[in-house]
This record gives C-alpha cells, structure tokens and sequence, in this order.
C-alpha cells in the first residue's frame, strides 16, 4: 500500500474543476477540503494514499494522481 | 487521467458542457481507459452517439466520432459496421436516447447481434431537455413530465435485449467505474451485440427533484445499491452490477462475409 | 417612464433567469410593460447564462437589450462580455465574490459581495440570485420594494419565499447602502 | 379584460389550448417548446384529461389523433427535429380529416442545428413537408398575448375544418416573458357532429359545406377511417372518379372560408411605397424600424400574415406595383410566396440564420436602401 | 358463419382483397367469434391497424375501425384508450408492421401495460409488398430481399413483449383457430397489455418461395409444429401454442384514474 | 453503346447505381420503389458491397450515412410515407455535407393514398421536407433510359458536392419496362479526398470551392461529424459568427456549380408562344401534344427540366413574356417555381391527382385553350 | 356425434370461394370435391358430420354448415 | 410498322405481366421500340390485372394504351371492362374458360379455350398466360414465332423454360388454327 506522502502528487486543475464537491465527499483520508468559495484545495497531501478515488470519480478530469515511482 | 487526457481527447474542447457533478465525465474516463487498456488503434475506433448530455461525449474524444440524431446512433452505428466490420464502433447513449425514442434501433441491433459494443448512460431522466422522465424514470419519482411522480414502470433494459436477441449484457455505475470499463473491455470482446447499462447521476434535472441533495449523495446511492450477483438478496431500489449475460449467436457482418464468400465460390 | 433595459449576467444555476422574472413580474405589478428574455447554452444546459428585461411605459415590440440601462455581472466572464465595454451612463452592478478583475471606473458602478454574504448570512449560496435581484432593484430605482418583495413570494419555488424574502432585504440593504455617498464603491475598487 | 400577467409564450400557447377545450396532450419534449408539455402534465390530470408522454414524436402525433377520433380536443407541441419526425401522421390526419393541433417552435437548423436559437426556417416545411397534396393552415403568433389568443382560433380551426392547425411559433415568442391581459372568455368552436341516425350517416361526405360532420369513436356511429384514399364512407378504393372527388374535396374544403381562416395585420398601407411584409418574432423589430422610417418621412408600411398558410395571396396582390421587403429568419422562404404574386422584380429579402434576432437597426438600413431606388 | 358476417361484417365489402387460401380471413372470422362470445358492445368496440394486407382487416369489420401508417397503430390506439378507457381497444398488427417499423410502439404499450388486446398476424414475411424478409422471418428462408436465405434470427415475439412489460402472451394459428379464438377472449379479459401471435400463412408472397405447394400444405404445416406446452418436447421449426404467460402489473389508464381522483381530493 | 434491352425504371436506376460505383443499400420496403431494394439485395454481395433491410426508413437513411462516413457510395430507395419519414436524417445528411442518394419513386398521396398510382406529389418536400434551411438538389427522370443515367448522375453530384441527391422518380417511369441502350461507361466521380496529413486537415473548411475534401472514416483522419451548428473543425458552437459562417457556405455551396447542376430538355423555344414546362412522367404525353399541336400550326415548345432543384430560374427568366403552361400529376406545386419568376399571371396549369397518367388529349386541349386566349 | 346428412346443410358461397383448396384438403369425410376449374362442389353432402373445420378454416367466409337442430 | 397497343387483361395470379413482359421482351428482340406497363391493386395485390404493351418503329412517349389494337381477356371481369365496348377493327381474345358471356361480334374475335387447353396439356393451369402469349402472338402477327421463343426463355423463372416453351407453342397453334378460314371462331360464338 502506497501511504508516502512525498511519492505522491495530487494536482487539481482549477480551470477545469466545477466544484462538485466528489472528490472531496469521497477521498477516505480527507487530503481535500472546500475553500469559502467552493474550490478544492489540497490540505492534506500528506495522507494521501494514491488510491485515486478522486481522479476516477472527478467528472471533471480534474484531478491527477502522480505517483513518482523511482523515489 | 492527465496522460489519457492528452492521448485520447480533444483536449482544445475541455472544460466540457457537463454540470457540476454530473456522471457523464466519470463515464467518459472510463471508457478511455478501457479503449487504453485495449490498445486500440484510434484511427479504427468510431465513437457513435444520439443527442443528450451524454451524447455529447464523442465530441471530447479524439478518434473517429459521430454525434448523430436523437435516438438514431445505433441505426448509424449499423450502417458503419455493415459497410466497414474492421472498424472498433462503441455506440454512446442516453437512457432516453436510447429506450424511448430509440428503442427500436436497440432491439433491432441486438436480434442482428451485430458487433458493436453499445453503452447506455442512464440517469433515469432527460438530462439535456431539463428533467422530463424518461422510460427509465423509476416508477413514482419524479420529473418535470411527470409532476405528480411517475406513473409508469421502467423497462428492465438488459432483460430486454437479451430477449431481442443481444448476446453480451452488464451493468455498472459511475461510482463502480473500475467494474465498468472491465464490463467495456469484455463486451468489446464479445463478437455480437453487446450492451453496457452505465448508471449515472444527473444532480442537475434528476437529483434535484428527487430529494439528492448533491452529486455525491447520488453516487453513495450507487455505491449501496449497485450489489454484485450473490452478493446479497436485491431489495427495493438495488440492482445487479456486473456481467448480467454472455451468450452466443451468429453475428450479423460475419454471417454477411460468409455469404459474399460463398457467392465468390459460386453457390447461391 | 422611459424604456429601461436590465441584464442579468453569470454562469448557468445562479439562477438569473427567475431573478429577472421576478424583476418582470415585479414590474408587471406596477402597472409596465414589460418583456423578459433569456439566453440559452446548449439545450437547456448551463455555461454563460444572461436573462434581459426591458420594462417601459410604452409597447415593447423588440424584446432584446440594444442598449442596456442596467447591468448585473456575477462572473468574471460576464463582466468580460458585457461589464467590460459598458457604457458608463449605464450602472454596472457586480458581484465581487466571482468578479475580481475590473477596470476602472468613474461612475455607476458597484461592486458588491452577493453571493459571500449570501452565504454568510443564509447558510448557502441559494438565493444569491435574489440578493442581486434586491442590490438590482434597489440600485436601479425602477420598482418599489413592495412589488419586489410581492413579486419574490409569486415566483418563488415552494417552501422558499421567507428565504427569499430574507435575500430580497439582504441584497436591497446592500444597494441602498451602496447608493448612500458615504460609500461611493467605484473609487475603492477602482 | 381580466388582470394582467406575466406570461411565457408557451405558457400562454398551452393556456390557450386550455381556454379552448383541449383534453388530451401526447408529446415527446425537445427545446424550446417543452414547457407547453411541462404545462400539460400539471394541468390536464387536474381538468380529468390527460397528458401523456409518448415514445417518439411519431408516437405522439398518433395518439394525438386517436385521442381525437374519440372526441377530445388534442394537442402535440414539438420543435424542428421533432416536427419532421410529425410529417407522416400529420398528413394522415389531414388525409382522415382528424382535428388536432400541432405546436412547432422554430429552432436553429437544419438537422439539431442550434437547438436553444429562433429561427423561422420551417415556415415552407409546414406547408409541404408531408408527402402528397394536401390543405394546410399555419398561424404565426408575434406576442404572447398572440400565442394565446392564436392557440384558440387554432382549436377552433381545426374543429371546424376537420383537419391539423399548425401553430408556427418561434423561440423568441415562445420563451419570451410579456405583460398579457387575458380574455375573460374566446369564442370557441366544437366540431359538427352528425345530426342523422347512425345508418345515414355518412362520414366523408362530399357535403356541400366541403366539411363533413364527424362522430366520435363510441358514439354509436360506426364507420372506417384509413390513409389510404376512401369515397364517402370511408371506405377505401383505387377507383379514379371516386379518388378524384375525394382529393378535390380534401385539397379544396379550405377555399369557401378563406376570408375567415387568413388573418393579417396592416399598418400605414395606403400611402406605402415600400411594404415590408413580416411575422413572427421579426415583425417585432419590423414594427420599430417602420416606426423610425416614418419618422425619417419614409412611405414605409407593415403586412404581418398572421396567417402564414394559406398565404393571404389575394390580399397582397392588392398592392402590385408597390415595393415588398421581406425580412426573415431563414435564407428566404415566405418571400417567396409574394414573389409567386408579383414575380422576382420588386421584391427584396433581408435574411439572417445565425440563430440571432433581426435587428431593428438592420432593417431600417435595408428600408432606406430600397426606398433609395425608388423613384 | 353467415350469421357473424351479416352481425358484424361490412358486407358490402365482400369478397375481401386477400389472396386464395390466405390465412388473414381465417384469422378474422375467429376475432369475430371471439367478439361475438365476448357480446361486446359493437359501437364501443375499437379496431385498430397499421398496414399491410393484415391490417385490411378492420375495412371489413363493423365496429368503429381505423386503418393507420405503417407501423403506429399501438400508437393510434395508446391515443384512444388513453382518452376513453371505456372503449374495447382491439389492435392487428401484421408481423412486419408491428415488429420492424412499429418495434418500438410495441415494447412501450407493453412497458406502459395499457390495456389494449393486440393480435400480430405472423405470415413470416412482408406480405402486402410482395414477400420481403422480415424480423419474424426464419434463418434461412427466402425472401426477395433475402434472396439467399435470411441471415437473420427471427425475434421470439412474445419473450421480447414480456421482457417489456406485456402481462399476456400466447399464442395459435390459423389452422388452431378455436384456440386462438378462446385466447383473444383471455386477452381481453386481461387488465393490461396483451399480445396473441397469430400464426398465419401468406402463399402467395411466403409460401411458393419456399417450398409450399399449396396453401394447405401451409396449414398442415400449423397443424404440426404448433405445440401445446407440455405435450411433447420442442424440436426444429415447433412452437408453443396456448398462453405463454399471464402476470399482473398495474395498468396504465387505471393509474392514471387514480391520479386524477387523487388530485380531486386535494392531493398532489 | 451496348446492346438493346427491355428494361424497368427501378430496375435502370439500381443498376445505374451500380455503375456509379454503389456499395451499400439500406432501405425498407415500400411499393412502388421495392424492386430496388430486390435488385440491391441479389447484387450488392456478389460485388463485395453490402445490402441491409433496416427496421424501418428512418434507421434505413441513418445507416446509409453511416455507410458513406466509411467511404462506400450508399443509395436507399423509398416512397412517399417512408419519404417523410426519412426527412430527420435527410436533413442530416446535408447538414453534415455526407453525400449519398435517395430515391423516391412517386405515388398518389397525401398519407398511404394510392400505394400502386403514380403521382408527382413530393415535388415541393423534396425541397422543403425536412427543418431548417438547407440546399438541395433533385432529379426527375421521365424514361427508362434515363433513370439509368440520372441515378449515376446524382451520385457524382452526391460525391461532388458532399450532398444528398434526390431522384424524384414516379410509379409510371418506376415500372415502366422500355428499351433501352445502356453506354458502355459513363463518367464517375468521387468525393474529393484531403490531401493534406491528418494534423492539417480541416474537415468543413471554408475551402473556396465550397466543397471541403472528405476524409473517410478508419482512414487515420480523426474528425468529429454533428448536425448541431459547427466550425471547421467540426466542433459544435452556438457562436453566431461561426454559424453564419457555416450555414452560409452550406446553403450557398451549390451556387458556384448550377450551371453544370441543371439540366433540361427543350424543343422547339425559339418561336414558342406557349412554353409548356413538364418533368417527368408528365413530360411524355406532353412531348405528344406539343407535336400534335404544333402540326395544328400552334407556337408551342416544351421546357423540361430535369434538374427539379435547384429549380431553373435564370433559365426560365429568359423566356420573359411568353406564355407558360404547367401540367403536374398534383395539384399544382413546380408550377410556383415558374410564378416566382414571372407572378400568377401568364402561368397556367393542369393538374391532375387521380392516380391516371394526364392524358395527350387533355394536354392538347388545354394548349389550344391558351391559345386561343393569345393574341 | 352429429351425422345425420338430412340434419346438415353445406353450402358454399361460390361468389366468395377463391378456390384455395383448403376446406377440400381438411375435410374429414372427403364431403367437397373440385370440379375442372377448380371450382368447390359438395360432392358427398351425406357423409358430412358438421364438423365445421371447413367453415372455420374457409379464408373467405364461403362457407356455412347449416345444423337443422329441430328435425 | 406503326404504333401497335397490346391489352392483357384477366385477374392477378394469371401471369399476365409476365406474358406482356415476354411479348416486350420479343418486340426488343426484334428491333422494335416497346413500352410496357400495368396497374396494380392496392400495393402488390391481386383482383383485376392489366398490363399493357405498346410496340412501335417510332419512340413511344405515352406509355398507356389510348386505344387497343389487341385486347386479351381472361376473366368475366376483364371481358367487361375492356372486350365489351371494343372497337371492331381491334382483335379481341378471349379466354373461354372463364369468359362464358360475350357479346356478338362480327370480327376479329377469337375465343380459345386459353386455361383449359392448359390444364389438359400441361397438367395444371401454370403457364396459361404463356399460352395466351401464344395466341396472341400468332393473332396479331406482331412478332415472329422465333423471337417470342427466345423472349419466353429469357424471362421464363428458373427451370420453367421447357414448360413455357410447350406452353408458347400450344398457344401458337391455338392462335394460328382460329385464324384459319375454316375456323372464323366469331360467328361459333356469336
Ligand atoms: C427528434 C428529437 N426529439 C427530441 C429532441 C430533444 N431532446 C434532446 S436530448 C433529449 C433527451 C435526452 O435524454 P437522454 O437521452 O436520457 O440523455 P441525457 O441528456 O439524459 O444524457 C431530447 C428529448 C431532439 N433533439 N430530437
Ligand atoms: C412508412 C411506410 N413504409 C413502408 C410501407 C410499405 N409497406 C406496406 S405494408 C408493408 C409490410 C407488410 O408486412 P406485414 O406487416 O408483415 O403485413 P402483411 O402484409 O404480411 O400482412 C410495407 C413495408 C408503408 N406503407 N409505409
Ligand atoms: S470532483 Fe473534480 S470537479 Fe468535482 S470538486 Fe473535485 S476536482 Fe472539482
Ligand atoms: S488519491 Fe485517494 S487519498 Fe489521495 S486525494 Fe485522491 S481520494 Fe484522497
Ligand atoms: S443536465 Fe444532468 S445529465 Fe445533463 S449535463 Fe447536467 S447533470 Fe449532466
Ligand atoms: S400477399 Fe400473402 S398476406 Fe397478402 S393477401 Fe396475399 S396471401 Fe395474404
Ligand atoms: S376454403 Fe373457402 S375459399 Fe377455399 S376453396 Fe373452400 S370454400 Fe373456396
Ligand atoms: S362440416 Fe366437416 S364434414 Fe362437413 S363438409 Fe365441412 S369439413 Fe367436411
Ligand atoms: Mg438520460
Ligand atoms: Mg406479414
């Protein structure tokens, strides 16, 4: 199970993103959060597990998981 | 998703029309990633669809790609694979789309168990025309059409191409998007008819209505009623995901080369 | 009264539309003329979304905005298509939670946080569109609170009219504290 | 008059239909006409009729017309796509003689086209988009107001005259908010019905009306109703004599009421050099720029057909000798009807299908430019 | 049978335009005896047809008769029985008309369990235009259009209603025409959609293509492969005859009275 | 030229079909057309090319258009109730600039009619039948001979001009069997393919021809086809700049090329006090007539187009202050063509809508009739 | 069993007979005959049972047994 | 040779088109111009037939018979449509197998026992319209015996060739005996 943080990269492209609110509803370590307006911010990339629930759920393809393997 | 994105999209289209939350991205990655995993070549694969919400996925994929009239895209998609069977022809489409005005079109595609691997989006509504029900509305839900709840039952889809004569069916959700574009990859596979029930939420025209409160409360629904054969007995709103029927018939452009072939030789 | 010409500007489920209903109807109480129009993304979905009203004491036969008197911008693309170039004889009303680059301007132009004290003040950014409405009529000057607020509770979908009712004060408060010149908001934003 | 209100001019077209008795709606939703269908799904159930959504547009314009046979006043609403998907039974209810009344608001086309812009490019398709000669009656409403008080006289029409009534609307009127004031009360007419026994009765009678009386399925008169061409007792046959009374008939039966069924609006005709002959959404724009033309001291006037078909073609043949605009949101289509009077000298076109209203501007240029060569 | 012609025919229209030895008259006189055993109303009885020579059948017939397009005539008779449900809705339907152009029709009055009796005269074969394949016509036989053999399969008519929602289905001959008689009076009897296939024999455009001499040889073809369930095991070209299934669902006009009475009282 | 053979209408167009090249049917039965379909679905295997009986016309036209998008030269063959049904996807078809051909053979409408009578009845649909405006080009053959070489014909103007071509065919020339003397070959064209590499190629260019280049599909030219407004890129977009753009070359993309487009037939015009204007089936007791009549010492000429449309116009102009006579199997409809050159007056008709060929006799009688009326 | 001949009238509608042969082949008792065109003739009116297959399986309603209940 | 206008007249199920098909089929053999056509019933039907065939040196335009030079009747039905008021100078066949009341007549009229010459000869009433071919040809003297042959097995359906061909040649004879002197088969009529 992948759990290193520094492995992990998880990128949201803001121009595309609608604000749906999956990602952040469904990510099972809370990586993401809402701001005041709505957008997703990544507070947490930390415990982020690369599962890439949030990549494949997103609508919006606006998430990306980057997973540096050779670290 | 960022690779397939600059592989397989017209990425100068992107954002797409979709709303906030609505399925029918999720789905389109999906079937990108099945087609990736596949490895097929793009310039072989066609992208057919009618018109809807959903029908408007073609438009974002770069490769052959068809956005035809409502209800139609299986006619078209048949005209495709008829006259060029090398071709990879995926047929998108909404459950209106594809049930009511197109019912037809389907029944007719799956008793010729012609190889095309047809996906229908279904969020139980018409998406594109704001919120009248569709022939896949559950019964007593409502829409804008059907103001009172819904009167009338849905079809069972993948019991009745079966009956017509399909050879491959399977169901999946947004939500179960891994399990669906492994049913994709299979129902590509199958030589036949294949159809490929990807449930889906419109929050916009159905959710809204229907006591969802946002689009990933329409997806929990799908994580909890979406129950794998055997899993557990299917109570009121659960459905079967998964390979539903897999059998085997003569496929339509094959039975057809078989008949230029025997004329070649002279027999007719 | 002259013809006035209202754009309602933003992107599609801000709800602009029955905003600008309810702007006509509020007019149609008031004994106007009035027409309302829209535009339109594919089919009924969303994107830009604009709705215009023109209201006047005279038949209104062309029903499009020509020129307009008012305009609402609740996105920074709306403010790009119609705020942008406006007229400065006309009021550009915007709502500063979405809009947040402008050029300057010397007058008519408000810049207000609809949809942020919607949100602070009602819990959700529902009925952001009838704090605007509110800013929109207060600014303008064209209708009395009383026909707004009548007109709010007609077009109002069920189970939402003290909601809305509360958003019609919040946004009307919002334009008359603008309108007060102790806060002239075109230099501050400038 | 009663109050007035704030009304969508499908609200106001579904309304009307109501004002006028209507029963039974069938329907498959496409933009911009859904909310008369929307409209019809609340509000039937509550008056005991019934609404019901259809599996196609083919579907609906069907039960639409078996609704009819049974006696209830039947409404469909579509838009381009839909409408053409209409053309087969539409000319089947002509050809059986069925009222109903068929909405179609214009959209960008061809094919989807542009599904959510007005256009007026199916104003020859509603005359001759189903195969084989037949009678059409087409009205094109500019207001809201108008789509009400149309939608009734289509009712009307259609009982009377025993066949379909298209309301041509456009996706301006059609989604355009307005200030109406209703009519406490329209006239509102109800098809003949037999007044014989059952065993006299003849269903298609060469009737000197042109218009036979019609009973409803249920009734106790029992008689045949098909496609295919029939003689006098619905029956059908090949036969030439009988073929050729019967199309006669069928391809005539408007020509006694023509004064009655072609509706226009004129302004400022008697002095006008030029006429600029506009309906639907662009007499809108029509009626500010002749406005404005006057002002200039241009002899401009307005023929709006309120009746798009049949084309008021003996009234406009009046005015020969005089100048015709014709502005249209298509690449030209009813002009051509007022060229069929005059022939091409003498008649101009001002087009625009880009999904996006005339505008006013637009037209009172071309004015002056054809009233500049005008001697 | 002089006596049923006098009682319910239009005699003046005798003989009729069918060919020698056509099943569609045989079909006809058992609708007739099975109306007449049922003592329907005559003026409230409706027939309905598309086209094709089957759907001659209502021109004969005295009730209150309507002779539609092709394939619509489920569609004509929704209209009907949705806006007078007191009426006795009887729908014939030709195996073309009903399953090729009017598929569609046909699986949406079954989804919607209207209570309509529908009877789909099944010749095989697109009689009226002179003997082209259709969806009814078996693998193999011959058609103009399938000049070759059918490459095709057949639809299973009456699974494929099921599938869609029909709460009856059976199924006779012409040859078995007291069955199909006493079948059509069950059919009525059912509270919602019913389909009867009614095997037919078209000689003149089916027939001489293939293989039958004479229109008796087709009969006795009726004779022996139409099977009752459970008699004897299905082989080759048999088939079921008698009730296929009978089930309950709610039938549409029936909700829709329920609404409306709903709504009278205040509900919404 | 090969030798002589009996041969039908339907049965001269499926093989000029053929000659042109065809390689995929779709239709649906419907009489007086089948014999093509019958004809296609012996043929087409035994050529390599594919026959396929859809469910219905409207399925039958989507497939056809699927078919050409692979590259083969697709035809479907109907009649006028599967004619209206195809409008939908004949509008689609042209929107999206796919080229293939689509018969009608005529017969007595409106609704089924009179399936086995020949008519002249969709002259008018088959410009105007389905939504929106588009162009159109249709052919009206009046023999044997001549099905055969308009049918190749219309596929190169399909091929040419990425359109539908229309052959407006009618039960008498449909089943009429004549003699007729095939050619050995006659000129073929194809859809002009790019020829630039896929990453350059712009699918709906505004190319100066008017007519992009065609990719097929499978061909490694990835593009994307809608009938919703589009770019050149074929993208949808609801921009009125780009709509204009687009449906003005697609409504104007036939402009350039009318003059090859149109073709007529005359006879005896130079001196002609009457011009009788038939197409046809019409056109042959005509050509009788105008013999008779013109032994009688009458000034009479013939005028056939056999282009029907884009209908003629400049040509007709030219002939400015004669008299015109139009006899039509229908109530009069190509006849509005010639009035929108000249107005009403001066443009007679006979019209006949029985389902019997218009006779020598009564053709005859109606030119000395008008004779007698010229001075 | 009805058999009685004098009980049973057959009679064919020769207006309305197209002469498709069936009630020929499927009758059980040989009672109908086809003349030299083929035209129906009730040959063997005695040995009829009344069965009514003929009638039932005529196409053209051309046929009618008439079962005199009283004698 | 001038325009001649040949009627085959009788009910569907005959073959008649066929016949006319065949005789057009010979006329091309010979180098004539020809049309040929027929009117149906309701689409592909039966109930009454006629196909005609107009045979000439010139171009042939008007593709229906105006007025017949041959009429063939096989049925009651036809023979009253088309034989009865026939002009005299026109040759009438009729088929006496189904045509048992006629007119008199003092020419050109024959009657053959078409059907039942058929059925005697040949075992059933299949390829009585080919017989009819026969007299026809043979009557009218349009077309040589030769090409009518080659025209018989050029369209003659699969493996009917050598029937048709006994059937052409008994109706030939048939035809060529009635117009013997001996044989002046109208006044037998009468
Ligand atoms: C012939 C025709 N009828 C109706 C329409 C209007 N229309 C567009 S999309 C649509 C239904 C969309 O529903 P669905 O197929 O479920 O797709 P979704 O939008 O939900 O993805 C309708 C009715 C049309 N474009 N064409
Ligand atoms: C829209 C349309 N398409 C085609 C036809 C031509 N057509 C008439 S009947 C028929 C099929 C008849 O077959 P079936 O329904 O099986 O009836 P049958 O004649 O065998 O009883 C067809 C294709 C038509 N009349 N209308
Ligand atoms: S799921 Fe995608 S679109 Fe939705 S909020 Fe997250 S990143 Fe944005
Ligand atoms: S990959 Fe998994 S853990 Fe990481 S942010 Fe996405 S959902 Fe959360
Ligand atoms: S309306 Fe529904 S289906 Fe359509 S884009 Fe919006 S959420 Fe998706
Ligand atoms: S063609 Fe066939 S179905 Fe039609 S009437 Fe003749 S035998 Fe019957
Ligand atoms: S079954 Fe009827 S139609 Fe056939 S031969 Fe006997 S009586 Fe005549
Ligand atoms: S009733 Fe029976 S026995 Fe008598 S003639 Fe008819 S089939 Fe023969
Ligand atoms: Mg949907
Ligand atoms: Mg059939």
């Amino acid at each position: 199970m992948i759990t290193a943080a520094e492995n992990t990269k998880v990128i949201v492209n803001q121009d595309w993103c609608k604000k749906c609110g999956i990602c952040i509803a469904f990510c099972p370590k809370k990586v993401l959060e809402s701001d005041d307006l709505g957008r997703v911010v990544v507070t947490h990339p930390e415990q982020c597990i690369a599962c890439k629930i949030c990549e494949r759920l997103c609508p919006d393809f606006a998430i990306n998981i980057e997973v540096n393997k050779d670290e | 998703m960022f690779s397939e994105i600059a592989e397989y999209f017209r990425t100068e289209t992107l954002p797409h029309m979709w709303c906030p939350g609505c399925g029918n991205g999720t789905i389109t990655a999906a079937l990108v990633r099945a087609i990736k995993t596949l490895r097929l070549d793009q310039n072989k694969v066609v992208i057919v669809s009618g018109i809807g919400c959903s029908s408007r996925m073609p438009g974002y994929l770069d490769f052959n790609t068809l956005h035809t009239t409502h209800g139609r895209a299986l006619a078209f998609a048949t005209g495709i694979k008829a006259a060029k069977p090398e071709l990879d022809v995926f047929v998108v489409m909404g459950d209106g789309d594809s049930s009511a005005i197109g019912g037809n079109h389907l029944i007719h595609a799956a008793r010729r168990n012609i190889d095309l691997t047809a996906i229908i989006i279904n969020n139980n509504i018409y998406g594109m025309t704001g919120g009248q029900s569709s022939p896949m509305t559950p019964h007593d839900k409502r829409a804008t059409t059907s103001p009172y709840g819904n009167l009338e039952r849905p079809f069972q889809l993948l019991d009745l191409v079966q009956a017509a004569g399909a050879t491959y069916g399977a169901r999946a959700t947004a939500y179960h998007n891994q399990l669906l574009s492994k049913l994709i990859i299979d129902a590509y596979n199958n030589p036949g008819f294949s159809l490929i029930e990807a449930i889906s939420q419109c929050p916009v025209s159905y959710g809204r209505r229907n006591k969802f409160k946002t689009p990933a409360d329409m997806l929990l629904w799908q994580k909890e009623h979406g129950v794998t054969a055997g899993r557990r007995a299917l109570k009121d709103e659960d459905f079967l995901i998964g390979e539903v029927f897999n059998k085997e018939a003569p496929e339509y452009t094959q039975e057809y080369e078989k008949l230029r072939q025997r004329l070649k030789g002279g027999e007719r | 009264m002259a013809k006035q010409q209202v754009l309602f500007t933003g992107t599609g489920g801000q709800g602009l539309i029955l905003a600008a209903i309810m702007l006509a109807e509020a007019a149609v109480l008031a004994g106007k003329n009035v027409v309302q129009s829209q535009s339109y993304g594919p089919e009924a979905r969303g994107g830009a979304s604009k709705a215009e009203v023109i209201i006047s004491d005279e038949v209104v036969n062309y029903p499009k905005v020509q020129k307009p008197d008012v305009v609402l911008a609740m996105s920074q693309e709306a403010y790009r298509k119609y705020g942008f170039t406006l007229d400065e004889a006309s009021i550009l009303i915007i709502d500063n939670t979405y809009v947040q680059e402008v050029k300057s301007r010397s007058k008519n132009f408000y810049a207000l946080p609809l949809t942020r004290m919607t949100r602070n003040q009602l819990g959700s950014e529902q009925s952001a569109n009838v704090v605007a409405l509110g800013a929109v009529a207060a600014l303008s000057g064209l209708i009395s609170l009383e026909e707004v607020r009548q007109a709010v509770l007609q077009r109002a979908p069920k189970g939402t009219g003290e909601r809305n009712l509360k958003a019609l004060e919040i946004g009307w408060q919002l334009g008359v504290e603008a309108l007060e010149p102790a806060a002239v908001k075109p230099a501050r934003v400038g | 008059m009663s109050k007035a209100r704030l009304m969508q001019g499908n609200e106001a077209c579904a309304e009307g239909a109501l004002a006028a008795g209507v029963r039974f709606y069938a329907g498959y939703p496409i933009t911009p006409s859904t909310e008369i269908a929307e409209i019809m799904a609340e509000k039937l159930p509550l008056l005991g009729g019934t609404f019901i959504q259809m599996e196609d547009e083919i579907g609906s314009m069907a039960a639409v017309i078996g609704a009819s046979l049974t006696g209830a006043k039947s409404l469909t609403a579509t838009s381009g796509p839909g409408f053409s998907l209409k053309q087969e039974n539409l000319g089947y209810a002509i050809a059986t003689e069925v009222p109903c009344v068929v909405v179609n608001v214009q959209r960008g086309g061809p094919s989807t086209g542009l599904p959510t812009s007005p256009a007026q490019a199916d104003v020859m398709q509603a005359k001759w988009g189903t195969h084989g000669d037949h009678p059409m009656i087409a009205l094109s409403p500019s207001s809201v107001q108008e789509c009400y008080e149309l939608t009734v006289k289509a009712f009307n029409f259609a009982e009377e005259f025993r066949t379909v009534v298209i309301m041509l609307m456009d996706e301006v009127v059609g989604h355009l908010r307005e200030k109406v004031e209703l009519p406490e009360s329209l006239p509102v007419e109800n098809r003949k019905k037999p007044t014989v026994s059952p065993d006299q009765y003849v269903p298609f009678a060469n009737d000197p009306s042109l218009i036979p009386a019609m009973a409803n399925f249920g009734e106790g008169y029992r008689y045949h109703v098909t496609g295919l061409t029939h003689g006098e007792n619905g029956l059908p046959t090949g036969k030439p004599e009988v073929t050729a009374k019967f199309l006669k008939r069928l391809t005539q039966k408007l020509d006694p009421y023509l004064e009655r069924i072609q509706l226009w609006e004129e302004a400022y005709l008697a002095d006008a050099e030029l006429i600029v002959l506009a309906y639907g959404c662009t007499a809108r724009p029509v009626r500010e720029a002749i406005d404005a033309a006057r002002r200039e001291g241009l002899k401009v006037g307005l023929f709006r057909p309120i009746t798009i078909w049949p084309f008021p073609s003996r009234e406009i043949a009046k005015y020969k000798g005089r100048k015709f605009l014709v502005p249209e949101m298509n690449n030209g289509q009813l002009v051509g009807e007022v060229e069929r009077v005059f022939g091409f000298e003498g008649v101009e076109r001002l087009n625009r299908i880009d999904g996006e209203l005339i505008t006013v501007t637009e037209i009172l240029e071309k004015i002056r430019e054809v009233m500049s060569h005008v001697q």
